[in-house]
């Protein structure tokens, strides 16, 4: 149990995908204007993320490995995740049409979002077992949500402040997740 | 009799007004840090001194010319609000004494450019300026920033001259290594990544010596721990910060600390030695009660305190540095939106989720 | 190779299937957005837009060739009920919009011709031939479009009076 | 009690300094009638009044000058003898200094009163024609709302209240006219409260009155020993007391749905003022024609209470008051908290005027604007639990969904924010402006909705006539048919032009 918890910080905080590992700034970056709609996508993004990482596993291990595939890894671990998001994207779509609309383009590309590729990858590397590696994968998606909904928040009072003209937009959305990074890098060595 | 009066402008109400000013604040704020700056200058001579005013300087020039660049007008009351000096000012209580003139412009840059000026200036900021521009520059620039020198007090014949401590702050001279030091959390860091036991390694005839008066080495803002309770007390009585975040911050260090050093004494130090030591106290009374970037109702403040200690604690316990405040401080400051939107007040005549409140089924008639 | 390509066809076929089941079971009527952004244009075809009436702005709007704030009669207000219903976030402080106004007839330019009367949309212009016409207060909307039939030029768009009860207290300067 | 307070909730609102005295001890004095009265039509809350006057006709005082128009409104009546001058525009009590339609009275000297319909025992009188007798004297709530006092009664009466509350908080800084009114006039204002009591049919009167009038809450018990249904309730001096949401939490502990009204609780409050003015309108018959004013200020010569017919100029006022010394800084009609700064001198009292106040540079103490450095202070003012700081951001920004979202519909506008920034951020004016543009889109909203409903009238005309005229067309065809089949002309029948010219117009 606390192994569990433990590897969840380490991978939520002291390794997190978008601050330390620099995966998943389209997002990062794109849906991080309200609370609400980040946090939206943090959900979608969890549930994507878990679901690949359970996905790839057994991919690697009872497809790939067995049939010495390994160089197509790239190939179906991108086929499946196409589909859980298409499948995400239809069943927010039903749901939460108004968490549809504010997501918009950003919701297909999760698809494309390097966070959920690199993450179904490093998970192969780090050999572990299908268990730890959904806990990886949902540990992982954790910290990318914490971190949009910190974003999001930041961003939502930055919206109010008078920012010079030259940082209005996007040079201070990067100016402040850089601080953030910052600030996580506290967690650098922490020993768990 | 004829009433002669013209309104110059549309007045809107009200038309009286309470007597607090911004500029009131941070004089208070100042009076509160100056015992514990004069202290340290005593303590660690004309460099520490040099530094603290070179940082000084350099915030308001840089204050100065971000407002010049923004075309803003009366750069003057800007800058006679007090509020970067205060920045300056709690950036040079957190360096080591000794360190070279270019860390506090340096640092200066980083707090008043980047940590402030970008947001918009005064009341915009996410950040405490003063703790990013530490934590940007431990980072960028760990040697200097983790270079701690041996109390030498003024009076002392050890003490560097006028001259002396002017070429130390401009760097050419290297700190000999006789007159370094390490801090009571670096040597404690130090000697458990060694492998050693806490027990031991205390009770060594060269740990460095907990006291509440501070002669140790350290920052300004770190070695008299009581002086700057005794600031923070006073900026108590006068209102200008509130309990809850100082309070917060002591409890989340000394809770986990208590359990943790009574579980295992040899890996993790006491509650007092926490409190006495780092920036915390500093932290506690003046950063984590910074307006600007903490929570704004009661119950917040003290969620934010306490999260400031926590981090704080496993940052200095299981973490990769010796002092946790800074990091602690900009993590909770970024969480600060998040904790303002789950403690809002309840409005009058509405629940908390913001719908009008039920009648009392009796107060209806019929 | 035989066994790379059979695999990946097997998995894209088993994938495809469960994602053409899921789009059946899930599937969402959508509405047609036109008809909603027509109903929150004014209705009065006033052809100020460009367009040949409200519902070809709407459809315009609709389809992204025309900005939500293309209706100058409508003013910031529809222009942000629009923005709204289609989740744009839009900057309007650079939209024209220099408050309400209303249609005043110039009594010794007009000539009685009545083509004013004609043209306008919600018939806020009285008058009968050879007499000097009127503009009823509560029916001008301000769309301007009398504005160009008036052979004299007496037809004039003024900013609606500001009275006690529309006064609105000014934003305070920011320090 | 300041320990109890923090921890015991009534931890909002602020202790500004009350500069009552000595304008309270100073001795009420009633000013002479001047030479003419600019009579507002705009004197309570709701639709102007509709003159029943002609230019040049004499009144009496008492007589009705303006009838009430729509359902909130209320009757006008000369506060003097005279003649009406003229009917028309007057810059109006308001910051902006617009116009408003106004009554001109020139006195003539005498003051002569109308016939009065006094009542000797208003108690046997039905509650209905209670209210119907306050109506027709056109008494306004004179704490400042102005909304017309009648027909709060006969809500009240309909929503069945248990509890009258009356209002002698008079929590503002400065203003003294209801103090002094319960000093001089306690037996007046007590007989009001138990005729409202019977008008309302509420069991019991709850007189709330801060503990900084130590005189005024011993003159009203006395007033009211001998009725058990009037109990005074000293309350803590704190402002905004006299607000009625807060009245109301601290008399009776009930709290207003935001949504709804004291009604809804079974209370209803009304000002101790309100109470004198309806104990005048039913034993004496006298409608509201003056009203007891503070005039106060450094700037003010002789500060003091005194009664002034309404229609007088604030200009004469303050000169019956000794004058100015010195220019004030703001000329304000009201109290410091919530009042209106006056553009100039030269208009006219309404009954809503408690308070004219000269105040100079000293006692406005504002200073130059700074920018919000988040200190909370006004959070923690705000009595109704607002976030000033972030509505006014939202609202800087132009974000007044924002600013709603942070709960800009339940401000009051008391004031507390502003008064405690250290920043000195015109907190009020952003909420007003706010409130003001919000009402201003809601305008645009109903107006796009009737010219909506316009243009479809006119496409439905434009239909019909076309329709009527594709029917006639073939009705003259079927005729032309029909008269080439009999070889016999006939004209179009005359009632088909009659239909066509009918759609025209």
């Amino acid at each position: 149990m606390s192994e569990l918890v433990l590897l969840l910080i380490s991978t939520a905080l002291v390794n997190n995908v978008v601050l330390i590992k620099f995966l998943g700034l389209c997002p990062a970056m794109g849906v991080s204007k309200s609370m609400d709609s980040a946090l939206g996508m943090g959900m979608a993004t969890t549930f994507v993320l878990t679901l690949a990482s359970a996905a790839s596993w057994s991919l690697e291990h009872w497809l790939l490995v067995p049939m010495e595939l390994q160089f197509l890894r790239i190939l179906t671990f991108i086929l499946v995740i196409a589909s859980v998001v298409q499948f995400t994207e239809m069943f927010i779509k039903k749901a939460s049409p108004g968490l549809y609309q504010s997501l918009g383009i950003y919701l297909p590309l999760i698809t494309t979002n390097c966070a959920v590729l690199g993450v179904a990858l490093l998970n192969v590397q780090q050999g572990y077992g299908f268990f730890w590696s959904v806990a990886y994968g949902f540990g992982s998606a954790l910290g990318f949500t914490l971190v949009l909904m910190i974003f999001a928040g930041l961003r939502e009072r930055i919206a109010l402040a008078r920012v010079p003209g030259a940082f209005t937009g996007a040079p201070i959305a990067f100016v402040t997740i850089s601080l953030l990074a910052l600030a996580f890098m506290g967690f650098s060595g922490l020993n768990v | 009799m004829s009433i002669s009066y013209n309104a110059p402008q549309t007045f809107a109400s009200p038309h009286a007004h309470g007597s607090n000013g911004v500029r009131r604040t941070m004089v208070r704020v100042q009076m509160a840090l100056l015992p514990a700056t004069l202290f340290g200058f005593w303590l660690y001579g004309w460099p520490a001194f040099f530094l603290w005013l070179i940082t000084l300087l350099s915030c308001l020039v840089f204050e100065f010319m971000s407002l010049r660049l923004l075309g803003q007008a009366q750069i003057g009351r800007t800058l006679g609000d007090g509020s970067a000096l205060l920045t300056g000012w709690l950036l040079a209580m957190t360096l080591p004494p000794w360190a070279p003139w270019w860390v506090g412009v340096v640092g200066a840059f980083i707090a008043i450019v980047i940590g402030k000026q970008v947001f918009g200036g005064l009341g915009y900021n996410v950040f405490n300026p003063a703790m990013v521009a530490r934590v940007a520059l431990l980072i960028s620039f760990p040697l200097p920033l983790t270079t701690w020198v041996m109390p030498l007090p003024m009076t002392t014949a050890l003490a560097p001259g006028f001259i002396d401590s002017l070429h130390i702050t401009l760097g050419q001279v290297p700190i000999p290594d006789a007159m370094s030091s390490a801090t009571m959390l670096g040597y404690a860091k130090t000697e458990l990544s060694r492998g050693l036991d806490l027990l031991q390694a205390l009770t060594a005839g060269h740990a460095p010596q907990l006291s509440w008066f501070g002669i140790r080495a350290g920052s300004l803002g770190e070695s008299a721990a009581v002086l700057i309770l005794a600031g923070g007390l006073f900026l108590l009585a006068t209102g200008v910060i509130r309990w809850q975040a100082p309070l917060g911050v002591l409890a989340g260090v000394a809770i986990p600390a208590a359990i943790a050093h009574a579980v295992a004494p040899g890996h993790y130090l006491d509650a007092g030695t926490h409190l006495l030591s780092g920036a915390l106290m500093l932290g506690a009374f003046f950063i984590a009660t910074d307006y600007v970037t903490s929570p704004t109702t009661g119950g917040g403040q003290i969620i934010f305190g306490l999260g400031v200690g926590l981090m704080t604690w496993v940052i200095r316990s299981i973490g990769g540095y010796p002092e946790g405040v800074a990091f602690a401080i900009l993590l909770m400051n970024a969480l600060t939106p998040i904790i303002d939107r789950y403690t809002k007040p309840r409005i009058l005549g509405r629940t908390r989720a913001g719908r009008p409140i039920d009648l009392p089924s009796a107060g209806k008639g019929a | 190779m035989l066994a790379a390509i059979l695999s990946l066809t097997v998995l894209g076929a088993i994938l495809g299937l469960v994602l053409g089941i899921a789009g059946r079971l899930l599937a969402v009527a959508t509405n047609p957005i036109v008809d909603e952004l027509e109903a929150l244009l004014p209705g009065t075809n006033c052809g100020q837009c460009g367009f040949p009436g409200c519902s070809g702005a709407a459809a315009a709007i609709a389809d992204g060739s025309a900005a939500p704030t293309c209706c100058p009669p409508g003013g910031k207000a529809v222009a942000a009920a629009l923005a709204e219903k289609l989740g744009l976030s839009l900057d309007l402080s650079g939209m024209a919009d220099d408050g309400p106004k209303l249609a005043v007839i110039a009594e010794d330019l007009c000539i009685g011709c009545c083509r004013c009367i004609k043209s306008c949309p919600t018939d806020a212009i009285l008058g009968a031939p050879k007499q000097i016409h009127n503009v009823l207060k509560e029916a001008c909307t301000g769309c301007a479009a009398c504005v160009d039939h008036c052979p004299t030029e007496a037809v004039l768009m003024q900013p609606v009076p500001v009275t006690l009860q529309h006064w609105v207290m000014p934003k305070p300067m920011a320090a | 009690m300041g320990l109890m307070e923090k921890f015991f909730g009534l931890s909002w609102g602020i202790h500004p300094e009350d500069h009552k005295r000595p304008a309270a001890d100073a001795a009420t004095r009633t000013m002479p009638v001047p030479e003419r009265l600019y009579v507002s039509l705009s004197q309570h809350l709701g639709a102007p009044a509709r003159p029943a006057v002609l230019v040049g006709q004499k009144v009496r005082k008492g007589d009705k000058l303006a009838d009430p128009q729509g359902a909130v409104s209320a009757a006008i009546h000369a506060p003097t003898s005279g003649t009406v001058a003229a009917i028309g525009e007057i810059p109006a009590p308001h910051p902006s200094g617009l116009p408003v339609l106004a009554i001109t009275l020139d006195s003539d000297g005498k003051d002569e009163w109308t016939e009065l319909e006094g009542c000797t025992d208003p108690f046997a009188l039905e509650p209905a024609e209670i209210s119907r007798r306050v109506a027709a004297a056109g008494v306004v709530g004179l704490g400042g709302a102005t909304f017309p006092s009648a027909l709060k009664l006969s809500l009240s009466q309909k929503s069945k209240v248990s509890t009258l509350i009356m209002n002698g908080g008079e929590c503002e800084p400065y203003l003294s006219c209801d103090d002094r009114l319960m000093r001089d006039a306690a037996a007046d204002i007590v007989d009001g409260i138990r005729l409202m009591l019977h008008a309302t049919g509420a069991t019991e009167a709850l007189v709330g009155i801060e503990d900084n009038k130590p005189e005024a809450i011993a003159a009203m018990t006395e007033a009211a020993r001998p009725y058990a249904e009037v109990s005074v309730r000293p309350v803590p001096a704190r402002y905004p007391m006299g607000s009625e949401k807060q009245l109301i939490l601290v008399l009776t502990g009930k709290e207003i749905p935001a949504d709804g009204r004291p009604g809804d609780v079974g209370v209803v409050v009304h000002n101790v003022g309100t109470a004198r003015a309806v104990h005048e309108a039913i034993r004496h018959g006298r409608p509201l024609v003056s009203r007891l004013v503070t005039v106060n200020g450094a700037c003010v010569a002789q500060p003091g209470n005194i009664f002034v017919p309404v229609g007088t100029l604030v200009e004469e006022v303050l000169a019956f008051a000794g004058g100015l010394q010195g220019a004030p800084a703001r000329l304000i009609m009201g109290g410091p908290m919530m009042g209106m700064s006056l553009p100039h001198a030269r208009v006219p009292v309404v009954k809503g005027t408690s308070g004219i106040l000269a105040l100079d540079a000293a006692q406005v103490a504002e200073r130059a604007q700074e920018p919000c450095i988040r200190c909370a202070s006004c959070v923690r003012a705000c009595p109704i639990g607002l976030l000033p700081l972030e509505m006014a951001r939202h609202i800087q920004a132009s974000d007044l969904k924002g600013a709603v979202g942070v709960g800009l519909k339940d401000c009051i506008a008391c004031g507390c924010c502003a008064y405690v920034c250290p920043s000195q951020i015109p907190l009020v004016q952003y909420f007003a402006h706010a409130k003001g543009e919000m009402a201003a889109q809601d305008r645009a909203k109903l107006r796009a909705e009737a010219t909506k409903k316009m243009a479809q009238a006119r496409s439905d005309r434009l239909e019909r006539e076309a329709r009527e005229k594709a029917e006639m067309a073939a009705r003259r065809k079927a005729e032309r048919a029909a008269a080439a089949a009999a070889t016999a002309a006939t004209a179009p029948t005359p009632s088909s032009t009659a239909v066509a010219e009918g759609a025209q117009a």
